[in-house]
């Protein structure tokens, strides 16, 4: 269990993190503002599961080097009272962030809250990721099916960040030459560029997951050429940008932390680079990540 | 911020490259003077209007018989109890509150130059001959109040300049002079209770700058 | 380098001797240091306590132009504390061959002298050979002819005394360096020594670096990882224009150039090419006629024909003899043989040694053309110090050029990695790339001849369809020249033994398909492979490193085919397993059974110098396969002057004889004797002994740095660095502005007194030492001073004619009032 | 329950339906807004980065180098953090790359000729330099040619014209350039890798 002072500690730092994005762009407050508590909220959720979440995770180091993720075919364990207390502990922070949706989290609150088996019963409609069964679970709760996608996701999260946690030492100092993340296998939301050296680093939109990446190459379709990419940043604020790859069609936000005293928590840099997804997704880029919450900002 | 900021300068790291010296005036908008070379590496001679930061040089010889051979980056230490400040008395020495930073304002003009310059310890002060205002190193006081790092820590390539909350540095150079003096039994950090740019050195702090450790 | 930068890391002791790497290739010591934190012993030899001195555990002082007595005294201490590697050399090198009845040494000479030539007759140091051809050896090294011990005959006068004696070198100094370097001859151990200018620049400077080589195959460090004899270049493509033959003695890929008495392409290819009677010698030179043929394809394109050749009598023929090499084209253009001059990216008013000849030789030509990004003292010549322009001829066209991020092309570092730079943006103004200059001016020069003049056709016939469909230089087409091309259909065997088909107009997949008969394309074989079907190599930007050595084989491409450790067949013993099992640079790995038939083994890891098998199996072949022999040359019979190296004075020295023998100077050196061509010795007028170096803020003439205003604040003045004996003999006090004389001019600079300088002990004699830098000239800025090269003298060594701009002797005086 | 890494990846993706925050109640508009004014004011800036080798030492580190693509301008150089041999690091002048580009106002920008015994420079257009040194190539060629030599051997050679250069150039520059001057007939052929 983390200690009261760490969970502070960490709390103070997102909170800061967001001010300075407020004070940056005034602008992005309303954005900044929904996503507060559901952040400290979920920094603290991940040391609210009781289990590893995993068993038996061996590195196979001729895989790995191929470009195998760890987790390929491994399954990720998710016991009922955890989920719940997940569940609890983020559904509520949403609900201060975004009150014009709370009749539907009140009613998904109140299901997880009361069935036992809430969870098996939300399982088979979002492990097929299929519309239609989304749909039907929706209908079943009264709630809007986006609505249901959106908490879903971000209840699964801290279970992946509890496997990261794990497995993170286990392939420190091994080489990853892949766009996408070596524990989990899913796209990256943000890239930092880190150190005197300005190494970059890509942030696992599931897992959290950082791990370094080749400056000028796409991490979606491995790209180097850079004829086929192009940087757009606005003046003002040169040290973030979006990395836009004409190969691909995709886009990922990047903040450039070296000249920073204290650089941004990792989990608020997506929103303060969220004026860069609306600049990129108009000139009809999308984002790399499959979970970014920012996907559609021009309609 | 109660503590403010500290820079540590590990002058064992230091190759003098001068990039940090360099990156001062690029950052500043500082020409590059007119210079000659008077009988040393060491360039420009001396802190000026026009140069804030300087990489000392200093050689000699040492007792396994070969030379030493000695860089020492200079700049304003940005004191807790700034000497400099004792003939300001009216706000033209400024030490900011959140980040430490001493701040000559245009307002330096009107003092006594010899004053000021003699209560730095350091001797760091200079005066633009033409409007008489005192300059020195801001600590990049338009940088750090952005969130940014001074741009010559920015700019060191060996790492021997790190910036950051007092605390922490104070704590790493703790641990740096503990490193350095297993190998050099004179390794220390110079005044780190009183200064805020805390320089660590492994021989004498006088083999280094006559004034390292002050007058 | 054998090796490259990366590898550093994986060295145990390195030399750094006649370099300063902290300084002049300051990213060089990043390697250095992750050895250094390994337990590498890092050793600094230079007449100057160095940056690179600061860092290093052991440093050693010597004077100026005495790095054979140091280095051969390392040899005789190898020997006789038995520190050299006995399988390698046995195995590996010529240790074991008889040298022919004819070799002798004796007072400083080897037979076969010539004093009216001063030249020598190679042919008496051969080695003796077999009734079947073959060189005769006795792998006990027992043999009083054999390599081994005329080695240890020839080295058995340099005894740390008679060494320190030269060098001033104090003794203890010489043994903590020898101990500590000889300690590498274990098999696991690697020693690797980085050199520069500091070796070349001398009357001795290939026997400079000969010396080494025998230390390294002694002790075993050739071919394999942290170890190599590594020459750090010092411009960025430096390698590449070598390798792409910018010099008169060769053509692309180090072919020798055709001379006159070679009347034809069959001499020709006949003298270039050598034999061995040795089944077990690779001797990959024999593919030479290959390369050759595939070159002129290149140059010709189509009209070049079994025929007519290919075109061989299209390429201008050098006379016997005749050296066209860098002091030979100033002294002709002082005598006004030269009229027209293209001076690339080139400022020799201050690069070249004795300077002052060269900027008189600018004066005496009709036309220059002289291209640079920054205005330079060579362009301005006439208006420089000294120079009356109502007096100068000479006209100057001076153009404007690319710098290197506004065009498109590669460019090969020191260890041999060809890497793609790309185009960031257009040059400003008017400033055109290089390439672009040179295709219209050859078009513009072809249009003249086509109307007639003299000898038109290798003008005519000369292939030249580098650009693109927008009229502008394409460095993708020449980058596939280069690499070459297969001219017509043709089904090869691949080295497998494997059929291979390729089309007309396919790239050529590697070097061990160019063919002989005009039917492949390369204009430079070392390259090829560089840009072939799997695309342009050379922008490779993958990062495993399968062995974890720092090998990056997919980061850009190392010539030849991407090996990027040489000679690394010597890293293994003769079952192809590593000497040293934790860095396997290659190893062979048995094959397998597969239905009771053994498949062939493989080499795993760097690309191993050649697909055969180790030498213990059929077909196995010695590691230096470069070699005609095979092996690695501790007797060298092939150079000017002699097969082992021995200590010369420089030309210009302070002490009155040579401790070793009677021969004062090299004597097969080319001493020029023209009004300008001056040189003393021994003369009181110039006591000290001079030296030139670089600084981090300045490159090489500063053309490049010296219009820079932070960097010229930082490093603005010419200095001349002594030690404070020397300052106070002279009454010179530190910062004073002091003249520094030779007897070929004179230049003025501050003094600076350092206790990095100190005076040598040779013998009875003081001998003090100063050095200055060599990266100012009178143009800026403007009381910058001038160029140290007008101090060098213009002799070379007789090898490759490298002037000896390392040791020198001056005088330095005070300028009264002169602050 | 128990989830596979693919299971995973669809719940916390919901893999191919965005998600849209005005769907959740959250406004946009203020991002948008904001987005809008930097283009309003050409703010928005689209850079192109190339990798490159420094072009001093030949130790060959690598940089990054950041262009305005409208301007056409360099932006920023740094050392490229990828790079196996640097790995970021540069040295000062490394550092300074950006100093030897258009930034520097000494570049050379311009066709000088300076003619005989003159004290000055006169500015010259591309064309009329080269046509001009055409002229005096072959002029110098033709009448300097060498046709065979004291032994009466064909040598079919020119030694009235030297060029020297050049370490800078690329490879590919180099090689055409060797061809060039060789199919002149050159013989005096050197550069830096001589001295």
């Amino acid at each position: 269990m983390v200690s009261d002072e760490t969970h502070n500690k960490t709390a103070k730092s997102i909170k800061d993190s967001l001010d300075w994005i407020k004070k940056g762009i005034p602008q992005l407050t309303g954005v900044v503002e929904a996503f507060a508590e559901l952040l400290v909220a979920k920094s603290i959720a991940k040391s609210q599961i009781s289990t590893p979440g995993f068993s038996n995770v061996e590195i196979d180091l001729v895989r790995f080097s191929q470009g195998v993720p760890v987790l390929d075919d491994r399954k990720i364990e998710v016991d009922r009272d955890s989920f719940r207390t997940v569940a609890l502990l983020l559904i509520p922070a949403i609900k201060k962030g975004f009150p014009k949706i709370d009749v539907d989290l009140n009613r998904l609150e109140s299901f997880v809250a009361t069935d036992e088996t809430a969870m098996e019963q939300l399982q088979p409609a979002l492990e097929s990721g299929s519309a239609t069964i989304l749909g039907d679970m929706a209908v079943k709760l009264g709630i809007s099916p986006e609505i249901l996608q959106f908490v879903c996701s971000e209840l699964a999260k801290p279970f992946a960040e509890k496997v990261e946690e794990a497995i993170a030492p286990m392939i420190e100092g091994l080489n990853w030459l892949k766009g996408y993340c070596p524990v989990c296998g899913a796209w990256p939301t943000v890239s930092v560029l880190k150190g005197n050296e300005g190494r970059r680093f890509l942030n696992c939109s599931v897992c959290g997951h950082e791990w370094n990446y080749m400056r000028t190459q796409c991490p979606f379709c491995e790209n180097s050429d850079t004829t086929k990419q192009e940087i757009i940043f606005s003046e003002d604020r040169k040290f973030e940008y979006a990395e836009l790859c004409h190969s691909c069609k995709k886009y990922i936000v990047g903040l450039d932390t070296r000249n920073l005293i204290s650089p941004p928590h990792p989990s608020t840099a997506p929103i303060g680079l969220i004026y860069l997804d609306v600049l990129a997704q108009e000139r009809g880029f999308t984002p790399g990540a499959t979970v970014s919450m920012f996907r559609d900002l021009t309609f | 911020m109660s503590e403010g900021y500290s820079i540590l300068v590990d002058t064992s790291k230091c190759t003098a490259c001068r990039g940090c010296q360099i990156s001062c005036k690029q950052w500043n908008g500082l020409p590059g003077t007119h210079t000659k070379n008077e009988g040393t590496h060491e360039n420009p001679l001396d802190l000026s209007a026009d140069t804030w930061k300087i990489v000392r040089f200093s050689e000699g010889p040492s007792k396994d018989g070969n030379p030493f051979w000695h860089f020492f980056s200079e700049q304003c230490r940005h004191c807790l109890s700034p000497g400099c400040m004792a003939e300001a008395e009216n706000g033209e020495i400024i030490q900011d509150e959140n980040t430490g930073a001493v701040i000559y304002t245009p307002k330096t003009k009107d003092l006594n130059y010899k004053a000021t310059r003699d209560g730095c310890p350091y001797d760091i002060p200079r005066q633009d001959p033409k409007t008489k205002q005192l300059f020195k190193c801001t600590m990049c006081f338009d940088r750090i109040t952005n969130n940014m790092i001074p741009a010559c820590v920015k700019s060191c390539p060996t790492g021997a300049m790190v910036f950051g909350e007092r605390p922490k540095v104070l704590e790493m150079a703790k641990a740096r002079v503990e490193e350095l003096s297993r190998k050099f039994p004179k390794a220390k950090a110079i005044n780190p209770e009183d200064v805020r740019v805390i320089y660590i050195v492994n021989d004498d702090p006088q083999k280094y700058w006559k004034l390292a450790a002050g007058k | 380098m054998t090796n490259h930068w990366i590898d550093l890391k994986n060295s145990d002791c390195i030399l750094v001797m006649g370099s300063n790497a902290a300084a002049n290739h300051p990213i060089s010591m990043k390697w250095v240091q992750k050895a250094k934190d390994k337990g590498a012993t890092l050793i600094s030899v230079d007449p100057r306590f160095t940056q690179t001195s600061a860092k290093a555990d052991i440093y050693a002082p010597l004077r100026s132009g005495t790095d054979i007595p140091f280095l051969g005294g390392m040899i005789k201490y190898i020997l006789d504390n038995t520190k050299y590697f006995k399988e390698y050399i046995v195995d590996y090198t010529n240790a074991s061959f008889i040298v022919g009845p004819k070799y002798d040494f004796k007072d400083g000479l080897f037979s076969g002298y010539d004093p009216k030539t001063r030249t020598y007759d190679k042919s008496f140091w051969a080695f003796e050979k077999d009734p079947d051809g073959k060189v005769k050896r006795d792998n006990t090294l027992q043999d009083p002819r054999c390599v081994f011990q005329l080695l240890k005959e020839h080295y058995s006068r340099y005894t740390p005394e008679t060494v320190s004696s030269i060098s001033g070198t104090p003794v203890e100094d010489l043994l903590k360096v020898y101990e500590a370097y000889a300690s590498t001859g274990s098999r696991e151990k690697a020693g690797a020594v980085m050199y520069a200018m500091g070796w070349t620049q001398h009357t001795v400077g290939v026997q400079n670096i000969r010396s080494m080589c025998i230390i390294q195959l002694l002790l075993g460090n050739m071919g394999i990882p942290g170890g190599g004899v590594n020459a750090l270049r010092g411009e960025s493509n430096v390698q590449g224009s070598t390798d792409a033959g910018l010099l008169f003695h060769i053509l692309p890929g180090y072919l020798a150039y055709p001379r006159a008495n070679l009347a034809n392409l069959e001499t020709y290819l006949k003298a270039i090419t050598p034999t061995t009677k040795d089944p077990m010698s690779a001797n990959w030179p024999q593919n030479l006629p290959k390369y050759f043929v595939s070159l002129m394809k290149s140059f010709w394109g189509d009209k070049a024909t079994k025929e007519n050749q290919f075109g061989y009598e299209w390429l201008p023929k050098l006379d016997v003899g005749q050296n066209c090499s860098w002091l030979n084209l100033f002294n002709a253009m002082y005598d006004g043989k030269i009229k027209g001059f293209f001076a690339w990216g080139q400022n020799p008013a201050c690069s070249g040694a004795n300077a002052n000849k060269v900027r008189q030789g600018l004066t005496k030509l009709d036309w220059m053309v002289n291209l640079n990004i920054f205005d330079n003292e060579t362009g301005s010549f006439w208006k420089g110090p000294g120079m009356d322009p109502k007096n100068i001829k000479t006209e100057v066209f001076m153009l404007p050029v690319a710098a290197s991020v506004e065009k498109e092309g590669s460019i090969t570092n020191s260890g041999r990695w060809a890497q793609w730079r790309y185009k960031a943006v257009d040059p400003p103004g008017m400033a055109k790339p290089d390439g672009d200059i040179m295709v219209e001016l050859f078009d513009k020069i072809r249009g003249l001849y086509k109307k007639g003049g003299k000898f038109p056709e290798p003008i005519l016939n000369l292939k030249w369809d580098y650009v693109n469909q927008n009229g502008q230089f394409d460095s993708h087409k020449v980058a596939k020249e280069v690499n070459g091309y297969f001219l017509k259909d043709i089904t090869l065997k691949d080295p497998t033994g494997k059929d291979v088909s390729f089309k007309k107009g396919d790239l050529v997949p590697a070097f061990g398909f160019l063919q002989a008969d005009g039917t492949t394309s390369s204009g430079d074989w070392i390259y090829c492979q560089s840009y072939n079907a799997q695309g342009n190599n050379m922008a490779l930007r993958k990062k495993d490193d399968p062995t974890n050595l720092g090998l990056y084989p997919q980061w850009s491409w190392a010539w030849p085919v991407n090996r990027r450790i040489i000679y690394n067949r010597a890293a293994v013993d003769l079952n192809g397993q590593p000497w040293n099992p934790k860095k396997p640079v290659i190893k062979w790995v048995q094959g397998q059974e597969v239905d009771g038939k053994k498949q062939p083994g493989k080499w795993v890891g760097d690309i191993p110098d050649g697909p055969w098998p180790p030498m213990s199996e059929a077909g196995g072949k010695y590691p230096f396969i470069m070699k005609p022999d095979g092996l690695g040359a501790i007797f060298g019979p092939g150079l000017a002057d002699g097969p082992f190296p021995e200590h010369y004075e420089p030309l210009e020295c302070p002490v009155p004889k040579n401790t070793l023998s009677s021969q004062f100077v090299n004597p097969t050196i080319t001493i020029f004797s023209g009004s300008m061509d001056k040189h003393l010795t021994c003369d009181p007028r110039f006591p000290f002994v001079g030296t030139t170096y670089r600084v981090t803020e300045h490159w090489q003439t500063g053309i490049m740095t010296r219009w820079q205003p932070w960097l010229v604040e930082a490093e603005p003045q010419m200095f001349v660095e002594m030690s404070n004996e020397l300052a106070k003999l002279r009454g010179i006090k530190n910062g004073e502005k002091v003249k520094v004389s030779s007897v070929r001019g004179e230049v003025g600079a501050v003094a600076i007194v350092t206790t990095r300088f100190k005076p040598f002990k040779i013998g009875d004699l003081t001998v003090h030492q100063v050095g200055m830098p060599w990266c100012f000239g009178w143009m800026v800025p403007k009381d910058g001073g001038e160029s140290a090269n007008l101090l060098t003298p213009n002799v070379g060594d007789p090898n490759t004619t490298i002037p000896e701009s390392k040791a020198f002797m001056v005088n330095v005086t005070r300028i009264e009032g002169g602050k | 329950m128990t989830i596979s890494r693919r299971e995973f990846l669809l719940i916390s993706g919901a893999v191919g339906a965005g998600l849209a925050l005005s769907k959740l109640g959250i406004d946009t508009g203020p991002v948008k807004a904001y987005a809008d004014e930097l283009k309003k004011v050409d703010k928005v800036k689209s850079a192109m980065r190339t990798t490159t080798i420094c072009p001093y030492c030949a130790v060959g580190c690598g940089l990054i180098c950041s262009a305005d693509l409208k301007a056409g301008k360099i932006l920023n150089i740094e050392g490229d953090p990828d790079h196996p041999i640097n790995e970021g690091s540069l040295c000062a002048k490394g550092a300074g790359l950006f100093q030897t580009t258009a930034n520097n106002p000494n570049r050379l920008q311009k066709v000088l000729y300076r003619a005989p015994h003159s004290d000055k420079w006169q500015e010259k257009s591309w064309e009329w330099a080269i046509t001009e040194i055409a002229k005096r190539v072959k002029s110098t060629r033709d009448k300097n040619f060498i046709e065979k030599n004291s032994k009466g051997e064909p040598v079919n050679r020119v030694e009235a014209i030297a060029h020297i250069g050049s370490a800078a150039l690329d490879n590919e520059e180099l090689w055409p350039l060797q061809a060039m001057m060789r199919a002149l007939g050159l013989v005096y052929i050197e550069h830096q890798a001589r001295i």
